[in-house]
């Protein structure tokens, strides 16, 4: 019985193909243009991979900002169920959930099951969103990828006071116009961003295990950054990047066991 | 007897040379991360083009964010004077100046004789600024030009979370992925972001003649929905480009110093 | 602020509006359905009320009422004040007083308009106001700013160490219209002799100021027969609320903002007695048969608004609530704190509400005071948060007696009060297991987020939390 | 030359604090200037004014406060949950505002989840904001019931003598403060704004008598100092700052701020306290009845009064109104103030900023620079 998960986010379309035994393919591009040609590229992609079509995959469930423009998916979840299921599946033990997604970033508690108890959307204003960095990212004339690792190179400790992610851009802007050294800006940028994560993480009252999802999860240097303003160590998924695809087609397993149920019994 | 203005932006650089009030080069490009570069790099291609050479410039005046650091200028000046004196010079009968640069928004309010009697720049959250508009075209996937002429087949604009730039994208998204057209879309864009600028507008008091400076005088949709708010006419700009108004001010600047005072 | 906008009277176009509204079901099916032809752009906004019947129609009659003592106030020979929604209008009423509620005007601006009060909510930061004040004021204070309303005689307040956000509303006003201004202070704390005494002679002084602004004393009789009024107004909510706690709720989720309003518009006088009798024999007869005031006729989740409600153009948020299944349990706002009202007696402390008295003309200052420093914004959300009788406390003991499933709060980013210990109000109720849900938008602005992202979000919190 | 106040300035916890400590005396941090000083300083207690300078992220603020709320008990906030704070005994909020007044309910919750970050002894003043005479009973009781609850947590008792002496020293202060003021407002006045700012903040942040000793010496020094005085003078009011880089910044080397009009400004106690009355009523009398904060709703005519008589006084050429971001009562006075300042032809520009950490200069600096060519 295969099933598949689709999350299509505001910056990247993930898809995860599962069965049983766990995850058989997945795909990652980014959003170009209407969210519906995104699912279908990144369907197909992951397709590709594990070697099927559509025909084979007997249930899919759509999460992400573009959830309700995914024409093959047959149910929708939030991304914040998604996630939730997703983590606790990766790593059994995570009971905090930290993602920081496109448009806004989510602190979750759950619980061994992967069920949600509580969550907290980022305060109005992205600061703390991967938009802010990806934003500045192109300021600085760098991949979103590449942050990470100038962030090591960091030598001194530097504060951005802007929380506006326009206003921040000019201020860094300023920044290199005095010529101040990228890694350190950058490294600021990190904790500027993990100070107001850990602000809305703090709210839900973090419980270990905590982990991160989302893309920006494979930032080091933001990693980094959210365990030392959290003061605890982070658990590190496997795949934080599709987390929110694995939860879609968890979810989507439990549909099909679910219609087959009576057949059992 | 060449007078240089070179206007170092967050976002662009513009070079102008002026000789005798007229304008015989000008020059944009994107801001380099290194101002002194960009400068070097936009006023060097502004001189390329009429074949001079930086020996040729007898004063020049810089202005922008990067002014402190253009390594060939006399003087510096705010693009805030800059641009109101550039203004004067596009629209000798220009009272009023709203100027959208990259990272702000300036309303200007000049005398009858040209000296600046008030000024408001916009200090509330970033939209209302050039990178707002910048954002949104990036997100609908047009160009800053294009913004301007999707948006005028628009039958019902949306009304967008105008308080926080990626706020207003998340809106912007959401509205793509609900198919509404994107004329509409874009016609929302365009009245948050002269919505923005009436109300630092109209809190410096509209003085007619009204002109428009920067980047954005050239979304003819803003610039549309900006006369509507307002209810007055806004004075197009055609003896050159809006963009360079203050890299002009500040060239006009310069020549002053050339001929000692103002002519 | 548009030119076009600038040629409309704010208050009259207001008033015509709702005095057309509240005529549209004087006649026939027929002529009715004419008569809405006449205020199309309205249709939407109105047609809810209709739905309501008698409730709705004599809402509708009372806020026309209202409007029209404000634009024929000088012509009978009134002065006008502007004033708050935590303000007791009773006192002006007794003093022959026209009160203009600015929060009021805002609310039924928001709801009517497509653009809601966005030019007016501009127009004030173009008069040198802060755009980060609260949207509450500034969505009609703009058009008083701009000289669109009827000429203000003078400005009273009673927010000052309440929301001094609000407050600062109202000074700025007074001084921009260069108008006589009073504010009542109120103490952070509310109860023991030594506030009720401070209360006292800030009210006492009040109603000099006012005595000076018209020229005429304070007439006992009036007085009187007002707060005789506002005990039959009181039992006559009390026996709401009471009923309110039924599963299901026989109360139409449109209701408590039906009642706070009225209360607000005409507390003391018989004309809001009309309507809030109308919504308790409609709440009786739900009642009686046990069926709920949801549209769709089933309750799924119970919620508590620990705050103000969304005014979202045309209603949209009680359709949201109805399509949904949410039944609106009133919060602070729909409340009050006589002695004999269900949360009173449920928390069973004297100092928790106000008694009225009508003897002497001391007593029933005293009472007028005491009805003032417990309306619920003065009450509830004066600080800090851990003074007696405070905003958690309220809305536990509230959520507690109505069983609710979730509490939901919506206010405005200009509110520093409230979003200054929401953060803190959320993390005490989750622990005591009510899901709570923050709206970060705006009750009076969808520019700050769009009405379509705050339902989605709503919605998810449903779902994600299981309440449906 | 030297100034003994910039290092107080911009530190927390200075020396004259650590001394003060090691002799056994308790701090006491409170957040607005309406608290008597002169009556925690006679119980042999030292006041000091908290501020926020020196964080450099609001990540706890955030956690308790809300989005919209000012950066400056934010900042005030990190700063105790970091422990910068800790030499405090004692903090006292005050309802200054609705942002400074939610900073009691978020410090105490942040206490119960960050060991230490609330000190011992926390107390709320419910100052009104009105001037009145039963507003002005409500303060003096409010006094009473403060003086008694630091007897009470401290085991000292108030003393009226020393009470008297400490009004004489404060009050010498005040004239000294004014002797400072009289110089600014030279024609060729011979110390920035920037260094005046470093004072008052002094004031704020040591014990009295020793304030006072070395402001007479500095004083001394000024009076020798030369200035040409051909710089544009400025003057600053608004919302609080306690932030010397603000004021450098505006400064540069066009202007200079000759006078001021924000809270930890001049506006810090320019008048003398009645020595002869009874001290409790003549200082609560002294500090309900000053109104130069918009937090006394209603005052406004009053506060353009004061204003006025500084520009002229200071000779001033243009002034500067700034607010930070979500202070609406200076933000929206600041709006009357450049309309009424415009009208009798006083050059004025409305600024608004972030509180904290001053690394966005750009903007600032370019209104600025835009501004002191306007009335060049």
């Amino acid at each position: 019985m295969i099933v598949a998960g689709c999350d299509i986010g505001s910056l990247t379309g993930k898809a995860v193909i599962m069965d049983r035994n766990g995850i058989l393919s997945s795909a990652v591009i980014p959003v170009k243009g209407r969210p519906a040609d995104c699912a279908e590229a990144v369907m197909a992609r992951a397709m590709e991979e594990a070697g099927i079509t559509g025909e084979d995959i007997s249930f899919c469930v759509g999460t992400g900002y573009g959830r309700k423009n995914i024409p093959f998916a047959d149910e929708e979840e939030s991304e914040i169920s998604c996630h939730a299921r997703g983590a606790v599946w990766q790593n059994p033990g995570i009971r905090t959930i930290i993602d920081i997604g496109g448009q806004d970033s989510k602190a979750i508690k759950v619980d061994g099951s992967g069920t949600v108890l509580q969550y907290v959307y980022n305060d109005k204003c992205a600061s703390g969103t991967g938009r802010f960095l990806e934003i500045i990212a192109g300021t600085l004339e760098l991949s979103l990828d590449e942050l990470g690792d100038v962030s090591a190179r960091s030598e001194k400790v530097l504060n951005l006071s802007n929380q506006c992610v326009v206003f921040a851009e000019t201020e860094i802007i300023s920044l290199l116009n005095e010529g101040v050294y990228i890694p350190d800006i950058v490294q600021a940028l990190h904790r500027a961003v993990a100070g107001r994560v850990a602000a809305l993480a703090r709210g839900i009252v973090v419980e270990p295990e905590t982990t991160m999802t989302g893309g920006v999860a494979r930032n080091i240097g933001m990693f980094r950054a959210l365990e030392s303003v959290l003061g605890c160590e982070l658990a590190c998924l496997e795949r934080p990047q599709i987390n929110g695809a694995v939860g879609a087609a968890l979810f989507a397993l439990e549909r099909v066991s679910d219609s087959i149920k009576p057949g059992r019994a | 007897m060449l007078a240089g203005g070179c206007d170092i932006g967050s976002l662009t650089s513009k070079a102008v040379l002026m000789n005798r009030g007229r304008i015989v080069g000008a020059e944009i490009i994107k801001s380099k991360p290194e101002p002194g570069e960009s400068a070097q790099e936009v006023m060097g291609r502004a001189l390329a083009k009429g074949g001079y050479s930086f020996e040729d410039i007898s004063f020049c005046v810089g202005t922008g964010y990067g002014r402190e650091k253009i390594p060939f200028v006399q003087e510096t000046v705010s693009e805030i004077a800059c641009h109101a004196r550039g203004a004067r010079w596009l629209v000798p009968s220009a009272r009023t100046v709203i100027d959208i640069g990259g990272q702000d928004c300036k309303a200007m309010r000049i005398s009858i004789d040209g000296t600046m009697e008030k000024f408001i720049t916009n200090d509330k959250c970033a939209s209302g600024t050039g990178r707002f508009l910048e954002v949104m075209a990036e997100v609908l996937g047009v160009s800053l030009e294009e913004l301007g002429n999707v948006s005028s087949s628009s039958k019902n604009p949306v009304v967008l979370a105008s308080a926080c730039t990626v706020w207003a994208q998340a809106d912007v998204i959401r509205h793509l992925n609900e198919n509404v057209p994107l004329a509409d879309i874009a016609a929302g864009i365009n009245n948050a972001m002269a919505s923005r600028m009436a109300i630092i507008a109209n809190n410096i008091g509209i003085e007619k003649d009204v002109c428009m400076t920067g980047g954005v005088a050239k979304n003819a949709a803003v610039v549309a929905a900006l006369e509507k708010i307002l209810g007055v006419r806004v004075k197009r700009i055609r003896k050159s480009d809006p963009q360079i108004a203050g890299a002009i001010g500040a060239a006009l600047l310069a020549e002053e110093k050339i001929s000692g005072g103002p002519q | 602020m548009r030119k076009e906008t600038k040629e409309y009277n704010y208050d009259w176009m207001m008033w015509r509006i709702f005095e057309a509204a509240s005529r549209v079901k004087d006649g026939s099916e027929k002529e009715s359905r004419e008569l809405l032809n006449y205020i199309p752009s309205f249709k939407a906004a109105l047609e809810p009320m209709f739905s309501h019947g008698e409730v709705g129609t004599s809402y509708l009659r009372v806020v026309a009422r209202y409007l029209d003592n404000i634009i024929h106030a000088k012509e009978r020979g009134q002065k006008t004040a502007i004033s708050t929604f935590c303000f007791s209008p009773a006192i002006l009423y007794a003093m022959d007083v026209v009160p203009i509620t600015l929060e009021l005007l805002s609310v039924m601006g928001t709801i009517l308009w497509k653009r809601g009060t966005s030019e007016y909510l501009e127009y004030c930061c173009e008069a040198g106001f802060t755009e980060t004040s609260c949207s509450s004021q500034r969505g009609s204070l703009g058009a008083y700013l701009a000289g669109l309303g009827v000429d203000i005689d003078f400005v009273l307040c009673d927010s000052p160490g309440v929301c001094d956000t609000n407050a600062n509303a109202f000074a700025f006003a007074s001084t921009y219209l260069d108008k006589p201004f009073y504010q009542l202070n109120m103490p952070p704390n509310l109860t023991g002799e030594r506030s009720r005494e401070y209360h006292r002679a800030d009210f006492r002084s009040m109603i000099s100021f006012i005595e000076e602004q018209t020229g005429k004393k304070l007439d006992q009789d009036r007085l009187r027969e007002i707060l005789i009024e506002i005990e039959v107004q009181d039992e006559i909510c009390d026996e709401i609320e009471e009923l309110q706690r039924l599963k299901p709720n026989p109360a139409p989720v449109e209701y408590p903002l039906f009642i706070y309003a009225t209360r607000f518009l005409f507390s003391g006088m018989k004309e809001g007695t009309v309507v809030l009798r109308n919504i308790l024999d409609k709440v009786r007869e739900n009642a009686s048969l046990g069926i709920s005031g949801i549209a769709g006729g089933e309750e799924k989740v119970r919620a508590l608004f620990c705050y103000i409600d969304h005014y979202t153009t045309n209603f949209r948020m009680w359709d949201m609530l109805n399509d949904n299944g949410v039944a609106h349990l009133g919060g602070i706002l729909s409340r009050q704190w006589d002695i004999s009202s269900p949360l009173s007696l449920e928390k069973g402390d004297p100092e928790e509400g106000y008694g009225i008295r009508t003897g002497s003309l001391d007593e029933m200052i005293d009472s007028i005071a005491e009805i003032n420093s417990r309306l619920p914004m003065i009450k509830s959300i004066r600080g800090p948060y851990d003074m007696p009788h405070m905003w958690l406390e309220d809305n536990l003991a509230l959520a507690r007696m109505y069983d609710a499933d979730m509490i939901v709060y919506s206010g405005t980013p200009g509110c520093r009060n409230t979003w200054g210990m929401i953060k803190l109000f959320a993390r005490d109720t989750e622990k005591q297991g009510y899901p709570t849900y923050i709206m970060y938008s705006d009750a009076f602005d969808d520019r700050v987020e769009s009405w379509e992202t705050t339902r989605d979000r709503f919605e998810e919190f449903l779902k994600v939390r299981r309440l449906v | 030359m030297n100034n003994p106040f910039m290092d107080i300035a911009r530190t927390l916890e200075n020396k004259y604090i650590v001394q003060w400590k090691e002799n056994g005396n308790a701090v006491i941090g409170y957040t607005c200037s309406y608290l008597p000083d002169e009556i925690l300083y006679s119980m042999g207690i030292l006041p000091f004014r908290m501020r926020g300078t020196g964080a450099g992220s609001t990540s706890i603020g955030d956690t308790y406060f809300g989005p919209f709320i000012c950066s400056m008990p934010k900042c005030i906030l990190q700063l105790a949950g970091e422990g910068s704070y800790g030499f405090l005994d004692g903090a006292v909020v005050i309802p200054g505002c609705d942002s400074m007044r939610r900073m009691d309910d978020c410090w105490r919750k942040a206490g119960g989840d960050i060991e230490g970050a609330l000190p011992e002894f926390f107390h709320h003043l419910g100052v009104p904001h009105k001037a009145v005479d039963y507003s002005l009973t409500w303060f003096r009781q409010e006094i009473e019931e403060f003086v008694a609850a630091v007897e009470k947590h401290f085991s000292v008792k108030i003393n009226e003598d020393r009470l008297r002496e400490s009004v004489k020293t404060y009050n010498r202060g005040r004239k000294l403060l004014r002797e400072l003021q009289e110089l600014r407002n030279l024609k060729s006045s011979p110390v920035s704004g920037a260094e005046s700012m470093a004072v008052i903040l002094a004031g704020s942040a040591i014990p009295r008598d020793i304030f006072n000793s070395l402001l007479e010496e500095y004083l001394a020094e000024l009076r020798l100092r030369k200035n040409p005085g051909t710089k544009k003078r400025i003057l600053l009011a608004g919302s609080a700052n306690d932030d010397v880089e603000l004021l450098q910044l505006i400064e540069g080397d066009k202007a200079v701020v000759v006078a001021d009009n924000i809270c930890f400004g001049t506006r810090f106690h320019p008048d003398i306290v009645n020595e002869d009355a009874d001290p409790v009523s003549a200082l609560a009398e002294h500090y309900l009845f000053r109104s130069e904060c918009p937090r006394m709703f209603g005052d406004y005519k009053k506060r353009y009064s004061i204003l006025r008589e500084k520009i002229d006084s200071a000779g001033v050429d243009g002034v500067i109104l700034q607010n930070i971001r979500f202070c609406d009562l200076h933000g929206s006075e600041n709006g009357l103030f450049e309309r009424d300042l415009e009208k009798e032809g006083i050059p004025s520009m409305r600024l608004e900023r972030e509180y904290g950490p001053m690394v966005e200069t750009g903007r600032v600096k370019m209104r600025v620079d835009a501004f002191l060519e306007r009335i060049g």
